[in-house]
């Protein structure tokens, strides 16, 4: 058979799906403590880990998570990253300067907490660099009032 | 035992970016119909080993899972397949005039061609009844070409 | 092939339009906990999960990874499945399948929808944007229904075209899709896990407008928050693990291609003619030993978006001759108490959280033949053999399970 | 297991930036080739089991217009959404369940020119929480996960680099690979720009168009087909929680318990004496020693000295992505399925320059998730066992 004709037809869909996701009375509630500079928890009574944010089973227990613990502010720096891009719609795109960013024990939670840090410098942020959050001020009632981190001390 | 649901929760909005998208669709089979429709005429591909012919035409057979590249050219005139009357748009809103889409088996085809139809009351139109095509006076090669259907 | 059986179901504790309370992996969660509650078993006891939904209407790539943690599945092997409308059961075929195959004996199956995230006649348009917008290039009126037709049949899509082409081919009037959508609102009033629960009379559904000739608003199907577990196991764990079982006894699938007005491609199948459920239901029948479906099955559940798909889907999947369903729900054969109740659940027609929508009819017949259904929905005769059937792709693909009070007789 | 389950063929396409063609005319041919291998038609396969996934094709139901083109028309067929390899466990299952005798497995993903890979992974993100703060997304979670086994276990950037070039090297074997280099060096990889430190680019997947199709039959109809069968001796999967941040990122859980599965399935018990070669999905280089080492291929936090001593090359002591893995092509829900069909390629020594010597036992990998959450293996065997 001959090699067949072809013609491939790009195509493009000139809209963008929106969804409304509740966000359920855990987080709900987060957010609300937030806004009082307050960091809740939750923790699971059989294994005893404090996880931030709060959620409503742990999975290794399969049990609810129905006791609030408050956390933080400070916490400790475990994990970090340098980003010298940032993903935006997934396309890389540089970031100048560069986002730093850590997942921090709070004190008194078990689990890590991803957010930024600011205040310091890039060959200083380290594990077990003691950091404290820093709130939106005034608080605007949404996950962005834990701003972010900084140096504590 | 009745169920209650808790308080309402906020809610926080996300999108699916379908913009983003890039897709390739199989353009072979619209290019050989508008292509002819410019001519007034209907072109489809026919599988030479089961006899389907396909409007527009692909580039594989679905039965016979081969390639196929014969074209052919179709009446265009044929039967209702079937059809639907639309009473109201998308939001539930009763329309001004009850429009009737319907499906077509043109002769010479083993697939349906959508369109209007014309010319009649809704409330007689028929399955297998016969149609043509009604064309537009100036045809640019466009699937708007066919104007309507009206019944023969 | 070993004998699995459905050991179990849980449902959250309503389908509703709106679940405002809660976010998606709490409400999955409450049908999974409800499953555990309804077999007295422990996450302890399931060695692997399936899980199905449709990803665009809640806008989440594979969402089992977000659920994981309030399921169940941690440690556990967890297999997704998505085919459209049939998910659900696709989703439950393969909990099956991984019984069947030996490779574990105690799967449980995840399905479930919370369509109020999204907008779900934007999310079913996904399924042809990129060629809708082809035709558009191409010179088609999306709305106006010129050059080639467009979205031809209203908002109802093509499932006009089907129920016309139905009516013409059955012989049933357009009084008949009425009088089905009655019996099933009604059958759903005593169904504490349906959606729209109220009794219906034919002059209700009557007085609802067309939307697109010959359906009517009331012909539709509503949109739902929702989940449904169910649990299968082999026969060897079904016996330590449960004193009431129902057996899964066939299994199909078929699909044919996409019926979509020509878009792009033309199809070459009249969307009523629906020859996957023949094929499938064929196939199920044989896998189940059923020689003569019309005397063996005792009720079905059937996918049904639309109040005229019951009546073409008992034609279509070997229930009763070509024509005959009109005259079956006339002499009340389809009622609950007839001698062939078909949806006394409501069917999706009354709850349509999409991804548990086909997971729900296997798990009403398993209920049906534990005589365990809450409400007041039980079948009153000995149901030994029922038909599930699910629906989905773009008016191409069927899966079909038979769920029977004994397991399957070796050959 | 009591029956068995035959690999009898593979076919991939040429994987790439852009196919150039739509993705069901790339399925059509894909699955014509293989066919045409065997002399067969769609009339003779079982049950047909598509991968893709609705994000990845853009569209509702990813799988409405790829039935046809596979041949399934009028007959049996699913989707599994998720990775490639999972579907190629479930054809198995349907074929070990005694109602079908052939499967075909048919996976693909557009991610070169179709779709944005970086994009469909936040959407795996927890909406009301993780997808609204964009702190998390598939490389700055790679990143948080690379430092965890790099502070761990002391390996350093250099070695990392290492990794990356063996499989670019390898990569360049594979004549169905995309990003490929025959001279990689490590510090060829150190030129390539940082994205989230310790990771540069040279360090992650590619964006690929590709698919792979595999034909499975049960043992009496593997004879008839083929005279070299490849037999799956055991699979398994596991999944772990999604909260990074009450993971051990240094170490791969549910890699470790999906291995466990499949070997005691495969009668395994020292993974590293009986495996000859393993293909890996590892999306990022760091990746591999994390999921090598649940799998029992070298001992845990060796991934620094297993890079130093060459271990894990083409003529190492425990060969790894011979076919350059996922740093070659990595075409998401393709992409296990890819790793089946290496393996395949290897233990019928039909893998040409990249061809493990002696090769009789095989484990294939696939992944989904953030830092690998699910993972699933295949162990494969030249003997029927």
């Amino acid at each position: 058979m001959a090699e067949q004709e072809r013609i491939v037809v790009n195509a493009a869909v000139p809209l963008d799906f929106t969804y409304n996701y509740r966000v359920g009375p855990y987080l709900e509630t987060y957010i609300q403590e937030l806004g009082g500079n307050k960091i809740m928890a939750v923790k699971c009574g059989g294994c005893g880990k404090v996880v931030v944010p709060p959620r409503k089973i742990c999975g290794e227990c399969n049990r609810l998570m129905d006791e609030w613990v408050e956390v933080g502010p400070e916490g400790t720096v475990e994990n970090y990253t340098v980003g010298h891009v940032t993903l935006s719609k997934g396309l890389i795109e540089p970031a100048d300067p560069p986002v730093m960013l850590a997942l921090i024990k709070l004190d008194g939670a078990t689990s890590l907490l991803a957010s930024e840090v600011r205040g310091v410098e890039q060959a200083d942020l380290k594990s077990g660099l003691r950091v404290k959050a820093v709130f939106a001020d005034p608080a605007e009632n949404s996950l962005a009032d834990l701003d972010h981190f900084e140096p504590a001390g | 035992m009745v169920f209650e649901m808790g308080p309402e929760t906020r809610q926080v909005q996300g999108t699916w970016d379908v913009t983003t998208y890039k897709y390739k669709i199989e353009g072979r089979g619209m290019k050989l119909l508008c292509d002819a429709m410019k001519e007034k005429k209907i072109r489809g591909i026919r599988c030479n080993e089961c006899g389907t012919v396909y409007v527009p035409g692909p580039t594989f057979c679905r039965k016979c899972h081969i390639d196929i590249d014969e074209v052919v050219e179709v009446k265009d005139s044929g039967e209702v397949g079937t059809f639907a009357v639309e009473m109201a748009d998308m939001r539930g809103n009763p329309v001004d005039t009850e429009r009737v889409s319907a499906q077509i088996k043109l002769e010479g085809a083993d697939t349906w061609l959508g369109g209007t139809i014309e010319g009649i009351d809704w409330h007689d139109v028929k399955i297998g009844m016969k149609v043509k095509a009604v064309w537009a006076d100036n045809p640019e090669g466009k699937l708007s070409d066919i104007d309507h259907f009206e019944p023969i | 092939m070993r004998n699995v059986a459905i050991i179990g179901v849980g449902y959250t504790p309503v389908f509703v339009s709106k679940r405002k309370d809660v976010n998606i992996v709490e409400m999955i969660s409450e049908a999974v906990d409800a499953a555990f509650r309804n077999t007295n078993l422990t996450p302890d006891d399931i060695d692997a999960l399936t899980f199905g939904n449709m990803q665009t209407f809640e806008g989440l790539n594979l969402p089992h990874l977000w659920a994981a943690d309030h399921i169940g599945a941690l440690d556990k092997p967890t297999l997704r499945v998505s085919t459209g409308g049939t998910t659900g059961m696709s989703t439950l075929q393969a909990a099956y399948y991984q019984v069947a195959s030996g490779l574990y004996d105690v799967v449980m199956a995840v399905t479930w929808e919370k369509q109020s995230e999204g907008d779900s006649q934007v999310g079913l348009a996904g399924i042809v944007m990129p060629e809708a917008m082809v035709m558009v290039q191409h010179g088609m009126d999306l709305f106006g229904g010129r050059g080639m037709g467009g979205m031809g049949g209203g908002s109802t899509g093509a499932a006009s075209y089907q129920a016309m082409s139905y009516l013409h081919h059955s012989g049933a009037s357009p009084e008949h899709i009425d009088k089905m959508a009655a019996l099933e609102r009604t059958n759903a009033s005593k169904n504490p896990y349906a959606h729209l629960r109220k009794v219906t009379t034919v002059e209700d559904i009557q007085a609802t407008p067309f939307i697109s000739w010959p359906l009517r608003y009331g012909h539709t199907c509503p949109t739902s928050d929702g989940a449904t577990v169910a649990i299968v196991a082999s026969e060897e764990k079904a016996a330590k693990l449960a004193d009431q079982v129902a057996w899964v006894t066939g299994v199909a699938s078929c699909t044919s291609d996409p019926t979509t007005a020509n878009l792009i491609e033309g199809q070459i199948t009249d969307p009523a003619e629906q020859q996957p459920a023949r094929i499938a239901s064929e196939k199920a029948f044989a896998m189940a030993g059923i020689k003569n479906p019309r005397k063996e099955i005792d009720m079905a559940e059937l996918y049904n978006g639309f109040a005229h798909q019951s009546l073409m889907w008992l034609e279509k999947l070997g229930l009763c001759k070509e024509g005959e369903a009109h005259k079956m729900l006339d002499k009340g054969a389809l009622d609950i108490d007839g001698e062939l109740p078909t949806n006394a659940s409501g069917g999706v027609f009354s709850t349509n959280a999409i991804g548990a929508s086909a997971m729900n009819r296997p798990a009403e017949c398993a209920l049906q033949i534990m005589r365990k259904i809450e409400g007041g929905h039980q079948i009153p005769k000995k149901v030994r053999n029922a038909l599930a059937h699910g629906w989905g792709g773009l008016f191409q693909y069927v899966t079909v399970m038979i769920i029977s009070d004994e397991p399957r007789k070796a050959k | 297991m009591e029956k068995k389950v035959a690999i009898v063929g593979q076919a991939q396409t040429k994987h790439s930036k852009d196919i150039g063609m739509p993705r069901e005319r790339m399925l059509f041919e894909l699955v014509k080739g293989l066919f045409g291998q065997f002399g067969i038609t769609r009339h003779d396969i079982a049950t047909f089991v598509l991968c893709s996934n609705d994000f990845q094709t853009g569209r509702t139901i990813s799988n409405v217009f790829e039935d046809t083109p596979v041949g399934a028309y009028m007959k049996d067929e699913t989707k599994v959404e998720a990775d490639g390899l999972m579907a190629v466990t479930y054809a198995a299952t349907r074929i070990l369940s005694g109602i079908y005798d052939t499967a075909l497995v048919v996976s693909n993903s557009l991610g070169g020119s179709e779709f944005r890979p970086y994009l469909i992974m936040d959407y795996q993100l927890n909406p009301t929480y993780d997808r609204q703060l964009g702190l998390l997304n598939e490389l700055s979670t790679a990143a948080f996960q690379a430092r965890s086994y790099m502070d761990k276990y002391n390996m350093t950037d250099h070695q990392l680099n290492m990794i990356a070039a063996r499989l670019l090297r390898n990569a360049a074997k594979n004549p169905n690979a995309l990003q490929a280099k025959a001279d990689a060096t490590p510090e060829y990889v150190a030129g390539s720009e940082y994205l989230y430190e310790p990771l540069r680019k040279l360090h992650c997947y590619p964006f690929t168009d590709g698919a792979c199709a595999l034909l499975l039959a049960s043992a009496e109809k593997a004879k008839d087909l083929t005279d070299n069968p490849v037999w799956i001796a055991g699979m398994g999967d596991s999944i772990e929680s999604y909260y990074l941040g009450e993971r051990e990122l240094f170490r791969s859980r549910s890699s470790r318990l999906a291995a466990e599965r499949a070997y005691k399935m495969a009668g395994i018990s020292d993974p590293a004496g009986q495996i000859d070669v393993a293909e890996i999905s590892a999306r990022f280089a760091h990746q591999e020693p994390i999921i090598c080492e649940a799998l029992g291929l070298f001992s845990e936090g060796s991934g620094g000295a297993v890079a130093e001593q060459g271990l894990s090359e083409i003529d190492g002591e425990m060969p790894v992505s011979p076919s350059g893995g996922a740093l070659g092509a990595y075409p998401f829900s393709a992409a296990g399925a890819i790793c089946v069909a290496e393996c395949f390629r290897q233990l019928t020594d039909s893998a040409g320059d990249a061809q493990v010597a002696n090769a009789g036992t095989a484990v294939a990998h696939g992944q989904d998730g953030f830092c690998a959450q699910h993972n699933a293996v295949i162990v494969l065997s030249k003997e029927e066992g």
